[in-house]
């Protein structure tokens, strides 16, 4: 029952990716898939932080920033400096951030839209400063290997996204801070009472989001070969929309790391594939648009109709839901 | 106000976005030049918003400015903003993006993205002598660079009916969604279905580097502007050609037409830059302005 | 071994706790009483570390305790049953019982925390009624009262506070409680039991103290006090005239007409213009169910005067004169961040006061002090939100929500959870008024007392089944049939 | 001491106004004035309907393209039928978009997030396949006097968003509709038992929302004269934004409309003051942001000293709350 409880989203991205690989003779190459999994994987590290943030209750407008900032930051080490110094920098551009964010939002109690979305200003403000809205050239060997390499085949980046995954995945199910992510998420209030550190968890949460984007600026750093501050822009929108998507509340308390998985790959599949059958740019959108309702319905449904099982509430036929989340 | 050679000049420049990199580079050259004839700037972030642009104009017009520069990122939204500037007196020079009719402008200084496709176009025919089959990859789709510079290919590639365009995928002027994009493309067209990629913007040079080490050879590349990272992808052989327009010479020159306005001088109506064609054979001599 | 000195606690202008002193011995079951809004559930929070800027002095043992948040308070070896649930929906019924106190340094396993949940379980003897594995967010107030209580004695516990613990308990599970308590206090276990059954304070308690607006006016040993001396201390002068309990007469007359019934269920039941209809049964013997289908909240064949109707929702069911009050206050009750007038005039509002959707706001406010009056809801003041009243007030304000719309037919679900004696017997005395109004009434309680003195008929479900009905019934004899 | 609770947001706006006008002889202009409400009405027309939605418990990412359409909508009747039709075509558009954004989150219970964002991304795609992505010229001279000109020296457009403002706050405060919207954005399970037809009170509430993201859309027109499918991207974060300044809550249930306009003259106040201060536009984004934080810190800490008047949750000093709203 429970493994069948969010099949949904992956008969889903099943199904799009057969319908694709039917119409399209080249959806279905080697090379293609290689791609689609290098593509999709920059905005599914940003998603699994996303996701452990979304779970504990907020959700984070600046990751775009703090991904654009690790990179600038990566790129200028790499030119003066180099080597690991270069990843060093980078992730730590992001913990400072994340816990800037985390701080704000746990202690000095600023909801989480308004820090995260001051924040994605103020670093953006000093980046273009600092930069003069100019890109910087550099990045060390191993960033360039991690974001374009293969190994046996298997796009490294993806190996990275993998991995980065699995330690989410670990963390959120099978350690203390993980559980108390979900609990803080789920009952601030109820888990302060329990004496859950409340304040700590969110402001980690944070910390673990600032970081994976900051891994993701480095990244695209090695990726483009340089640090662009107005990088990274649709990052915080998208990233949220993968969660969304895969299950993630936005009130908190709720998702699963899997589905997050299937989810980044079911947007990065319709992507590729709406290329690969030469849709217009313009439908292109509207596609994705449709895609993503018709998910999102199947795999309500789908949960509905699973018993006893349902996250949140249990909602009976006529009883109504939240908006958000 | 009474022109006096003396005063100190403040000019405004209603900046489509400050944070694009070649319209930065612009700008700074634009403050610079600016300098020199004694004049000070102020320049207002327009975030690629019509709207927002429009009211920067106003906000320009409120301060006094003595003069207006426009870089828009609609040739009609900033009208109705210009013709107030017309009634109160301020004059208004468009700089890098032409406007529309209706307004009254002492000068427009800059290029033509219309002819910028077109220099993009004749690159391309010149590296596909026997013809072909292309991909054209688009900017910010409605944006009017995107739907310019396209128009002016294909007034060019009319002309030259072997070269046909096979897709029409969209980057929106991003650097990852570019490799992405090229990605697709070559895994789309395999080796000898397709003979070369073009895109609108600088961001070609990720996707050209991507294909070099993937020993897609067969495929040509060319891209639109032309910053450090385009210089190096065309000195490494991945990046076939761009066109050039060159920011510090507009932004030079939109200054240089500030000064000679205010201080009584005519200025010519209309002053298009060069867009040279920059290929392996002159990389070397001309080095990029901007990154 | 818990002493209180001078303890005081004020919100902005108001002192709800003034100079509160108070000695718990090991091993002694402290009665603590009072009206709603007396101040017993915050001098509870104060010790659980959810105010730290209380004024005066807290020791423990003799040593001073910092009681800066409740890992602090739990550190000092102080247990909590809350008032209001400290339960996480989304988390499992076995991750509530062990939360904040997971076993392991880092790591965590669910699989561990069950196993340890189910011997807790053992241990306390305690029947959750809900396998370890469902998700609180599907479980109804009566078995998230019992995880509440199972969550309490999980740690290892020196003192132990109870907030109204049986306010939503049968009569056996009451009893369980109690051995529990007694075998706590013989392990030398100090307590703080708050309770407004004055007869199982009576029963269980060894010390006694009484609130009255934040002051403590009374402290002796239990058997000193008579239940009406701990009334009388609990209400001052003002109020002792009401609380004279009436007895319903047990008017049941087959007469009167039916002007709601359930039809084809295996618990159908009619409800008379002018009767109060009792619905008992055990937990999770389907008395929600009943009510939910009687009120739209669930489709079912219903007739109304007569007529067969299906309600497409509460909506059309409020439109038609039905009007329920849900038995989770906070969750299907009250907007807890709105003023307790935006949540009394919200069902009315659909009952026509206004005209062409324009609200006049003088109605409304006549409308909410004038319930804010006859429910005795304290603080008086129509705008404070909802989420500040003390737990029997917000009781008081999903009443007066129902009571507002002046229903043809009221459905109550445990209408007195949490409310003092005091304002029971207004709360009955307002439903025998609507009844007697002509309205039908149907009332759900597991305070068997309160189906006793209020009701003409009774109803006794078991296992979603009506297993007996009758009108006139003994104690005795009605728990006799709920247990049957 | 109702009417002192929420002065934080207006005194800050004050105390900002005051220093720009110290510091810049031009910003104290009557033009500038003038120039300073016009240039905030139209977000401020669409954060009024983005109020309504929040409150209700919802939010709306597709005001943009909403927007968009509505202007491109009208340009279009503007010029081949003309005339006061622009107006009825602009607004039916917003309405039949809020509606289908209303019937997705309330019917099919699609959450806001994923509704709306993908509702932004089917009417983007249509608008540029049928414009062909091309601007189209052309509007009434209604439209254009509403949006450009001056009655006695003030803003017509100020005096639309005045209007607006004004009605939405008797819908909110003085009509059963208004009162349902706060009912069911704080608990939509008690107002539905309550008799409260949810469905309908949410399916009303993304129709005001969508008609005021219509009429922007048509005023846009009316200052541009152009109705171009890309527009008005940047409305939805902005409208939210404001909204979340205002003490909206992302929750639901929260929320005072004259907040909502304090919130948008203090934006627009602060975007102004920096160009008229010759502020770097690098630094301006640093700079808003940080005064958000700011205003944000100085109105809640002005709502928790007010006694017994806390909105929200009955937020101690050491007791954690949502992260979101
Ligand atoms: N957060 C708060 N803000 C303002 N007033 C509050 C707050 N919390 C409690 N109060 C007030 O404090 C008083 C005491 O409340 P408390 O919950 O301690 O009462 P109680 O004795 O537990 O009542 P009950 O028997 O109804 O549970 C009440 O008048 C209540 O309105
Ligand atoms: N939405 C639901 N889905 C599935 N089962 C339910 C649902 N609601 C109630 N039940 C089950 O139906 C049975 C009757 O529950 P109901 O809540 O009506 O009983 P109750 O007598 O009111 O109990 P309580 O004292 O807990 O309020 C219980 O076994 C309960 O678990
Ligand atoms: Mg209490
Ligand atoms: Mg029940």
């Amino acid at each position: 029952m429970t493994r069948l409880r969010r099949l949904g989203l992956w008969l889903v991205l099943a199904t799009v990716t057969l319908l694709l690989a039917i119409a399209s003779p080249t959806f279905r190459t080697v090379l293609n898939a290689q791609n689609v999994l290098e593509q999709t994987s920059l905005l599914g590290i940003v998603a699994c932080g996303m996701a452990v943030m979304m779970i504990s209750g907020g959700f984070d407008l600046s990751v775009g920033a703090v991904g654009a900032s690790a990179s600038v930051v990566g790129a200028i080490v790499a030119a003066h400096v180099g080597g690991p110094l270069t990843l060093v920098a980078g992730l730590l551009v992001g913990l400072a951030l994340g816990f800037a964010n985390g701080y704000l939002i746990a202690k000095v109690r600023i909801n989480a839209f308004v820090a995260t979305f001051a924040m994605s200003n103020i670093v953006s403000g000093v980046l273009f400063t600092v930069t003069d809205a100019q890109s910087h050239v550099g990045a060390p060997a191993l960033l360039t290997t991690a974001a374009t390499g293969r190994v046996l085949g298997v796009p490294t980046l993806f190996l990275v996204f993998v991995a980065v995954l699995a330690a989410t995945w670990f963390v959120l199910t099978r350690t203390k801070f993980g559980h108390y992510v979900y609990s803080v998420g789920g009952n601030a209030e109820a888990s302060h009472l329990s004496g859950v550190p409340v304040q700590r968890v969110q402001i980690f949460a944070f910390a673990t989001g600032g970081v994976l984007a900051g891994a993701a600026g480095l990244l695209l750093l090695g990726q483009t070969q340089v640090g662009q501050p107005s990088a990274a822009q649709a990052w915080p929108l998208n990233a949220i929309a993968i969660c969304v998507v895969g299950g993630v509340a936005l009130t908190g308390g709720v998702g699963r790391i899997e589905d997050v998985f299937a989810a980044t790959l079911l947007l990065g599949v319709i992507a590729n594939g709406l290329n690969q059958l030469n849709v217009s740019p313009y439908w292109q959108p509207a596609i994705t648009g449709l895609v993503i309702l018709v998910a999102v319905v199947l795999d309500q449904y789908n949960r509905r109709r699973t018993p006893g099982r349902r996250a949140g509430n249990p909602a009976e036929p006529s009883r109504p839901t939240a908006l958000v989340g | 106000d009474v022109v006096d050679a003396d005063e100190n000049h403040t000019i405004g420049l209603a900046e489509a976005s400050t944070t694009i990199p070649f319209l930065a580079v612009m700008d700074d050259a634009f403050t610079a030049r600016a300098k020199e004839h004694g004049m000070k700037t102020v320049i207002l972030n327009g975030e690629l918003d019509n709207a927002k642009q429009a009211a920067n104009i106003e906000t320009l017009i409120a301060k006094q400015v003595d003069l207006i520069v426009v870089v828009s990122s609609n040739p009609t939204a900033v009208i109705p903003a210009i013709k107030h500037a017309n009634r109160v007196g301020i004059p208004v020079i468009a700089l890098n993006a032409k406007l529309d009719e209706g307004a009254e402008l002492v000068s427009y200084v800059g290029c033509s993205d219309y002819q910028y496709g077109q220099g993009e176009a004749k690159l391309l025919v010149e590296a596909l002598p026997n013809g072909g089959d292309v991909a054209i990859v688009l900017g910010p789709p409605g944006d009017s660079p995107t739907v310019q510079r396209l128009a002016g290919m294909k007034s060019v590639l009319a002309s030259h009916p072997g070269i046909r365009i096979v897709a029409t995928p969209s980057d929106g002027f991003d650097n990852s969604r570019n490799l992405a994009v090229t990605q697709d493309l070559l895994s789309k067209y395999p080796r000898g279905t397709i003979d070369a990629i073009v895109a609108e913007g600088p961001q070609m040079y990720v996707g050209a580097e991507y294909a070099r080490k993937n020993g897609r050879d067969d495929v040509v590349f060319i891209a639109g502007d032309y910053s450090k990272q385009v210089e190096a992808a065309i000195k490494s052989g991945a990046l076939y050609g761009t066109v050039d327009q060159s920011p510090v010479l507009q932004g030079q020159r939109a200054a240089d037409f500030a000064w000679r306005k205010l201080t009584g001088k005519d200025v010519p109506k209309e002053s298009l830059i060069p867009l040279p064609a920059i290929t392996r054979a002159n990389v070397a001599a001309n080095p990029a302005e901007w990154g | 071994m818990l002493v209180l000195d001078d303890v005081s606690k004020r919100f902005g202008g108001t002192t709800v706790l003034d100079h509160v002193t108070l000695r718990v011995r090991a091993g002694e079951v402290h009665g603590l009483v009072g009206q709603n809004g007396a101040g017993k559930s915050t001098l509870v929070k104060i010790l659980s570390g959810l105010y730290p800027d209380h004024e005066g002095r807290i020791t423990v043992d003799g040593r001073v305790a910092a009681l800066s948040d409740p890992r602090a308070s739990r550190a000092e070896g102080i247990g909590v049953i809350h008032q209001e649930f400290s339960l996480v929906p989304q988390l499992t019924v076995a991750e509530n019982l062990l939360l904040g106190r997971e076993p392991g340094r880092w790591g965590y396993r669910q699989r561990r925390t069950e196993a340890r949940a189910r011997t807790l379980l053992e241990s306390v003897e305690v029947e959750i009624g809900a396998p370890l594995t469902a998700r609180v967010a599907e479980l109804g107030p009566a078995v998230r009262q019992r995880i509440e209580i199972v969550k309490a004695l999980a740690a290892d516990v020196r003192v132990l506070l109870l907030d109204e613990p049986t306010a939503r308990l049968s009569e056996a599970e009451r009893r369980s409680l109690f051995a529990v308590v007694r075998s706590l206090a013989d392990r030398g276990v100090g307590m703080i039991f708050i309770s407004h059954f004055l007869d199982e304070v009576r029963e269980v308690t060894d010390q006694l103290t009484v609130l009255r607006n934040g002051r403590v006016v009374a402290s002796a040993p239990t058997a000193a006090l008579s239940v009406g001396q701990i009334t009388a201390l609990m209400v001052g002068d003002e109020l002792r005239e009401t609380l004279t309990a009436e007895r319903a007469a047990h008017r049941a007359d087959d007469a009167r007409p039916v002007v709601l019934a359930l039809r084809g269920t295996a618990a159908d039941v009619e409800l008379r213009a002018g009767e109060i209809t009792a619905v008992a049964g055990l937990v999770g013997s389907g008395r929600t169910r009943l009510c939910r289908a009687l009120s739209g909240a669930a489709p079912a064949r219903l007739e109304l005067r007569g007529r067969p109707t299906r309600f497409a929702g509460p909506r059309a069911a409020v439109a038609a004169g039905v009007v329920h009050i849900p038995e989770d206050r906070r969750h299907q009750g009250l907007c807890l961040s709105h003023s307790v007038m935006r949540n009394l005039a919200l069902t009315a509002l659909s009952r026509g006061l206004g005209r062409w959707g324009v609200v006049r706001r003088r109605p409304v406010r006549r409308l909410a002090r004038g319930l804010v009056a006859d429910l005795r809801i304290s603080p008086a003041d129509i705008d404070a939100p909802a989420g500040t009243l003390s737990g029997g007030n917000q009781q008081k304000v999903v009443l007066g929500k129902a009571l507002a719309a002046a229903p043809d037919v009221l459905i109550v679900d445990q209408p007195t959870a949490g409310v003092d004696v005091g304002t029971k017997a207004q709360i009955h005395h307002l439903l025998r008024e609507r009844a007697d109004a002509g309205a039908a009434v149907l009332v759900v309680s597991d305070d068997i007392d309160e189906l006793l003195a209020l009701s003409d008929r009774f109803h006794v479900l078991t296992r979603g089944v009506l297993s007996w009905s009758g009108t006139r019934v003994s104690r005795e004899e009605l728990l006799a049939h709920i247990s049957a």
